[in-house]
């Protein structure tokens, strides 16, 4: 079948999870409390504001991640044809990891897989 | 229409403010502790407390000693059988009653398998705690059987009330003796599963160890008693220094490390577990016989004057301090429990770890928040 | 026209009936050409995506609903509990009468909750779990859509579901969620790659992305038996991520009951709250299918060498049950991880991935690629 | 130490305060004005050394309101009890031991919420159990018609 | 050289132990035989509570409707919180003397802790519990009960 089909999935998806909270609404009660729509936090009301801004040390993560998800598009085409190619893709893959490695080795050394 | 109010900060100065309790999975009860972050490490915590205070001590003044002990039975309910034996105690020091062999025995036995069961509870909980929710379900399994010796001897499962000053309430059940050695033969067999699922689990040693370290000096300046203060190296264990029931009788070692890490207070109360066993077994066979209770007078007025007993429970020391101006009333009664002392540490210990170790933190203290509240 | 079709419909079913069991086309294709001869190629599309569409909303429900009885009848089993057992027999109608009371329930609204990103949430998560499902191979024949990129789709789909649990997370207004979709955001990131990375181990060994084609080779024998050490070691570690990937403990983090209380979801009521739970569980379906089609041959029976009575009846086991009963071992695996393991630290989570799977895998990649190379696999 | 040397030893240290050997414990009578210098002393001083507070409770004595600390030493296991009294019951002031045993710190806060009792110098004395709003019910003249039933 | 060693070994002994505590539950899981569930509601015919088992207090009965009450009162002494009220009436006995004897004993199941103080120290021993411990009620006043049956007499003999 053709990959146009995704469309299919893709409407499928929203329309199963776009009627059925209609269907709920209808269906389900009503009840109006003032406490009730507070946001949870164990009983007693929110001290201060949520969406403040605060410190999840993401930051380095996020560069790593992007290096190896990049590495991991890259070797995915490589990996489909190492059969073919040979002797020479796998050499290239060791010289492209020996780099990649060393730049992993970096970020361990320097602390930088450590979250905060 | 609702009111527009500023939602997004951008003020570095806000604090990140998370209240965890009075209903939260992993306080144990109704404890409520203010937690401030930094993303998510643990800047402060502020306990607050007194969600469940019923005044214990302020009731204790009106009803006589014998009343007492159904009140002692609420406030650790773990340790229900170690609270009243505080009571009876004192009181049978007070008015220096002799106590035959066989109710010392039989109150050392009781006051072992209710330790016994507070540890498996705190082994169930404490996994919970971390995530691994099956060890709930088997430390509760295991504990089953102990509440059912208690109730068959004394009717109830974790309010117990089986002392009452000058012995006992009623005599040790016929199959006592021989549902206790069944029980130790089987959690025999059971324990070393514990340590299978948790205690050797990499994942909890990675969890737990090196995780709110506890020095010597802090656990002694904060009062730490029971085996979380043993975790630090501190022998504070009352059955050894002042051995009242039977203790004096009975071989037992008692646990201490050095690290006081979270790990360790776990191993201290896993290690008391065998500890437990091994009294109840130097025990179980030699019941002397004898009455299960001494005849006291039908009111029971304690002389004039101060009276404090310490007993070990499975959390650590709890005082019991009475003064009795000779009525049938106590004139003021306080209350040491350990879990109120133990909540003071937390947040010299929890400060500067993650949210997660906060919980793991505070499993470790074996928190009962009725014995805080009081 | 109409004769043809009863032509090739004979001859399809010359065999006993059960034989479409064996080989989907067999009953796809006939229905496909009779369509296509009786109405226009339009009308003829319109229709099969209506049936496809029916099945596939129905098998989700009933994946989801089964998969959500499932775990609760096994956890209960290893905590020797009985678990459900009222509903239905063995209470297996239970999770029926669960969904039925969800769609009862009154959706609450939060205070200052961002409403947009609140409510698209899960569609977020649904639709990309349709999506994922679209592209694996249930059975001979059995495959919605056969891309040639087909694994590398499956990947790129299924880490959208991130987004989803972020914007649950943020647009909650609690703090609990905040946190929850903050531990998500960096874990799911993370594992991607190991997930990632193992694969291209087995790709390397099969020398294609077409999931079909990689069923295909492995008929000869499964990749995890083929491709020997690297092979394991590819599949523990990526059992290990897939896990952490949907968000199941040990590596629940993002929802850490005894921590967050319930995390990103905390928020959400009724129906949408069940959106996000169905999910979970149709995450976990999707990753037990990869690793069973990639690592355990997917609708390949099972075979020894030479051994031809053995080879026969495990061939006469439909593939579908073969793949369905290789996907449910690894979910039951998943599910005892779940169950036996106390929950790692968010630190130690990353730790796990970034010092230990990422260094072994990248060695890992290399031995499979040496030993295609030298020719040492079977 | 055992109570009879304690008992001297207090004496060494002021001659003005008033010990007695009671039935466990050497009680040492000390007023407000000296119980921090006291404490401090019995904390640090090589021989005593009372590093554990192992019970600190408020008593009301009816005219007077009372402190009674207990204090054990982990290193020779002797035990000494301390009792201050003021009979200011308006504003009763007594001096925190906060700073020389931390675990002082809940059970202050805790005499301060049941008998009223305010230790100076505390570093954070709230109420703990009870919201403002109730008195001070441990003191002997606290009057509640609703919640305390006398039969 | 040595560091890799520590960390493969590292790497070896942590998928051991978890292998091991995975066998432990599955090995659960295959032994449904150990399943501790009790199924409470369906097995209330068969459920057998210890004798000591304190349900709440009742005051037996004999077939003729007689019970030991001597109407004391020392129980409601004893009772920490109130939960018994005694009270008595003045009957005149056959032989002509005046007695004090039980009217109502009035015993609030919703107070009660479960002490056994009232039971213990009852000196005709009128006073037991049962065994029962289904004790939920819709309505709070039926919590507050006459253990004394109606019409029922003091036993002969208790004095």
């Amino acid at each position: 079948m053709s990959n146009e089909w995704l469309v299919l999935f893709f409407i499928l998806g929203a329309i199963f999870v776009g009627l059925v909270p209609v269907f709920s609404g209808i269906v389900a009660p009503k009840s109006f409390n003032p406490q009730k729509n507070d946001p949870y936090e164990c009983g007693v009301p929110t001290e201060g504001i949520t969406w403040l801004q605060f410190n999840v040390g993401y930051y380095l993560f996020a560069i790593l991640f992007l290096i190896f998800d990049v590495e991991t598009v890259l070797v995915f085409p490589w990996a489909v044809v190492m059969k073919e190619v040979g002797m020479t893709a796998f050499v290239e893959i060791v010289i492209f990891f020996f780099i990649l490695g060393l730049g992993l080795l970096y970020a361990w050394k320097k602390h930088a897989l450590i979250w905060e | 229409m609702e009111e527009k109010v500023e939602i997004i900060a951008t003020d570095e100065k806000q604090e990140f403010i998370v209240n965890m309790g009075p209903q939260h999975p992993s306080t144990h009860g109704v404890l409520r502790l203010v937690v401030s972050l930094q993303g998510e490490t643990v800047k402060n915590i502020q306990p607050h407390i007194g969600y469940i205070h019923r005044g214990i001590e302020k009731m204790c003044e009106s009803i006589t000693y014998p009343q007492i002990i159904h009140l002692t039975d609420r406030m650790d309910y773990l340790s229900a059988h170690q609270n009243n034996e505080s009571v009876c105690l004192l009181v049978e020091k007070a008015l220096e009653v002799d106590i035959p062999d066989r109710i010392k025995v039989i109150r050392t036995i009781m006051s072992e398998l209710s330790r016994l069961q507070s540890h498996q509870l705190f082994w169930a909980t404490f996994g919970m705690d971390l995530g691994g929710q099956t060890c709930y379900f088997y430390g509760l399994r295991d504990r089953e059987m102990i509440l059912d010796i208690f109730e068959e001897t004394t009717g109830g499962r974790m309010i117990v009330s089986y002392n009452c000053p000058g012995g006992l309430m009623y005599d040790i059940h016929p199959n006592f003796q021989k549902r206790v050695k069944d029980f130790i033969k089987y959690f025999r067999k059971k324990l070393p599963e514990y340590d299978t699922i948790l205690t050797g689990n990499v994942i909890f040693r990675e969890r737990t160890s090196g995780i709110g370290p506890l020095t010597l000096q802090d656990a002694i300046s904060y009062g730490i008693t029971g085996p979380s203060a043993r975790a630090s190296g501190l022998s504070c264990d009352v059955r050894k220094h002042e051995p009242y029931s039977a203790y004096d009788k009975v071989k037992f070692n008692e646990v201490l490390f050095s690290e006081g890490d979270t790990y360790h207070r776990y191993m201290a109360r896993n290690d008391e577990m065998r500890q437990s066993m091994n009294t109840i077994e130097q025990l179980i066979d030699n019941i002397p016989e004898g009455p299960y209770a001494v005849k006291m007078k039908p009111v029971i007025k304690l002389p004039e004057g101060e009276y404090f007993q310490r007993v070990e429970t499975a959390r650590g020391e709890l005082g019991l301090f009475v003064i009795s101006d000779g009525n049938k009333n106590p004139y003021r009664v306080k209350f040491r429990s350990p879990n109120f002392v133990n909540l003071g540490v937390l947040n010299h210990l929890a400060k500067g770890f993650k949210i997660a170790d906060l919980i793991a933190i505070a499993g470790s203290l074996d928190f009962v928040i009725p014995d805080m509240d009081r | 026209m109409r004769f043809d079709f009863i032509a090739s419909y004979v001859s399809a079913f010359t065999g006993p009936w059960w034989k479409f069991l064996y080989d989907f086309s067999l009953l796809t294709t006939p229905v496909h050409e009779w369509l296509n001869g009786s109405v226009s190629p339009f009308w003829t599309t319109v229709i099969e995506m209506v049936v496809v569409g029916v099945v596939f909303l129905l098998f989700y429900a009933v994946v989801g609903l089964f998969l959500v009885y499932a775990e609760r009848k096994v956890c209960a089993f290893i905590q020797n509990r009985l678990g459900p057992n009222r509903i239905g027999p063995y209470g297996i109608f239970q999770t029926i009468a669960d969904l039925v009371k969800l769609l009862f329930k009154e959706i609450i609204p939060i205070k200052n909750a961002d409403s947009l990103l609140f409510n698209i949430a899960p569609y977020i998560v649904i639709i990309v779990n349709f999506m994922a499902l679209a592209a694996i191979p249930y059975a001979n024949g059995l495959h919605a859509i056969d891309f040639n990129i087909g694994i590398f789709y499956i990947l790129a789909v299924s880490s959208m579901s991130v987004v989803g649990v972020l914007l649950a997370g943020w647009s909650s207004n609690s703090k609990y969620s905040l946190i929850g979709a903050m531990r998500s955001g960096a874990q799911i990131v993370s594992y991607e790659l190991s997930i990632g990375l193992a694969l291209i181990t087995i790709v390397i060994l099969s020398g294609t992305m077409q999931l079909s084609e990689i069923v295909e080779a492995q008929r000869t024998g499964w990749f995890i038996f083929k491709g020997h050490i690297p092979a394991i070691i590819a599949f523990i570690i990526y059992v290990i991520s897939s896990t952490a990937e949907i968000n199941r403990g040990p590596f629940d983090m993002a929802e850490a009951e005894s921590e967050l209380t319930a995390g990103y979801h905390t928020e959400y009521s009724g129906i949408k709250f069940a959106f996000f739970y169905l999910a979970e569980y149709i995450n976990m379906f999707i990753v037990a299918s990869i690793a069973a089609t990639m690592f355990l041959g997917g609708w390949m029976p099972f075979h020894i060498g030479n051994l031809e009575g053995f080879n026969m009846v495990m061939d006469f086991i439909p593939p579908f049950i073969w793949y369905i009963g290789k996907t449910f071992f690894i979910i039951w695996i998943i599910m005892l991880f779940k169950w036996t393991f106390p929950r790692l630290r968010i630190d130690q989570l990353l730790t796990l991935e970034w010092k230990y799977l990422l260094p072994i895998n990248l060695v890992n990649i290399l031995v499979m690629s040496f030993l295609v190379l030298k020719g040492w696999h079977f | 130490m055992d109570n009879k040397q304690l008992e001297d030893f207090i004496k060494s240290i002021d001659q003005d305060l008033e010990v007695r050997i009671g039935k466990q414990f050497t009680e040492v009578i000390v007023p407000p004005a000296k119980l921090y210098s006291l404490a401090r002393q019995l904390r640090e001083n090589e021989e005593a050394q009372f590093d554990f507070m192992f019970n600190l409770s408020g008593v009301d004595y009816g005219h007077d309101l009372g402190v009674v600390y207990h204090l054990r030493s982990t290193v020779h296991n002797h035990s000494i009890v301390l009792k201050t009294r003021t009979s200011d019951r308006e504003n009763p002031q007594i001096d925190s031991l906060a700073g020389i045993w931390e675990t002082a710190n809940l059970h202050e806060r805790e005499v301060y919420d049941l008998l009223g009792i305010r230790f100076t110098n505390h570093p954070d004395l709230r109420r703990l159990f009870l919201d403002s709003s109730w008195g001070f019910p441990l003191r002997k003249d606290y009057v509640d018609d609703i919640n305390i039933v006398t039969k | 050289m040595r560091s890799i060693i520590e960390y493969l070994k590292e790497i070896f002994n942590g998928v051991l132990s978890l292998l091991r505590g995975m066998r432990v539950t599955a090995g659960y899981f295959f032994r449904p035989s150990e399943i501790v569930t009790q199924k409470y509601p369906n097995n209330r015919k068969d459920l057998v509570m210890f004798e000591r088992f304190k349900g709440e207090v009742v005051m037996p009965h004999n077939e003729s409707n007689e019970h030991k009450c001597t109407g004391c009162g020392i129980c409601e002494i004893n009772c920490p919180n109130g939960t018994i009220e005694v009270i008595s009436k003045t009957i005149v006995t056959e032989d002509g003397k005046k007695k004090r004897a039980i009217d109502r004993h009035i015993y609030r199941l919703g107070m009660c802790t479960f002490c056994a103080l009232c039971v213990k120290t009852c000196p005709s021993n009128a006073l037991a519990f049962s065994q029962k411990f289904e004790h939920a009620v819709f309505d709070r006043a039926s919590l507050i009960k006459q253990l004394n049956k109606p019409g029922s007499q003091l036993m002969k003999g208790v004095e």
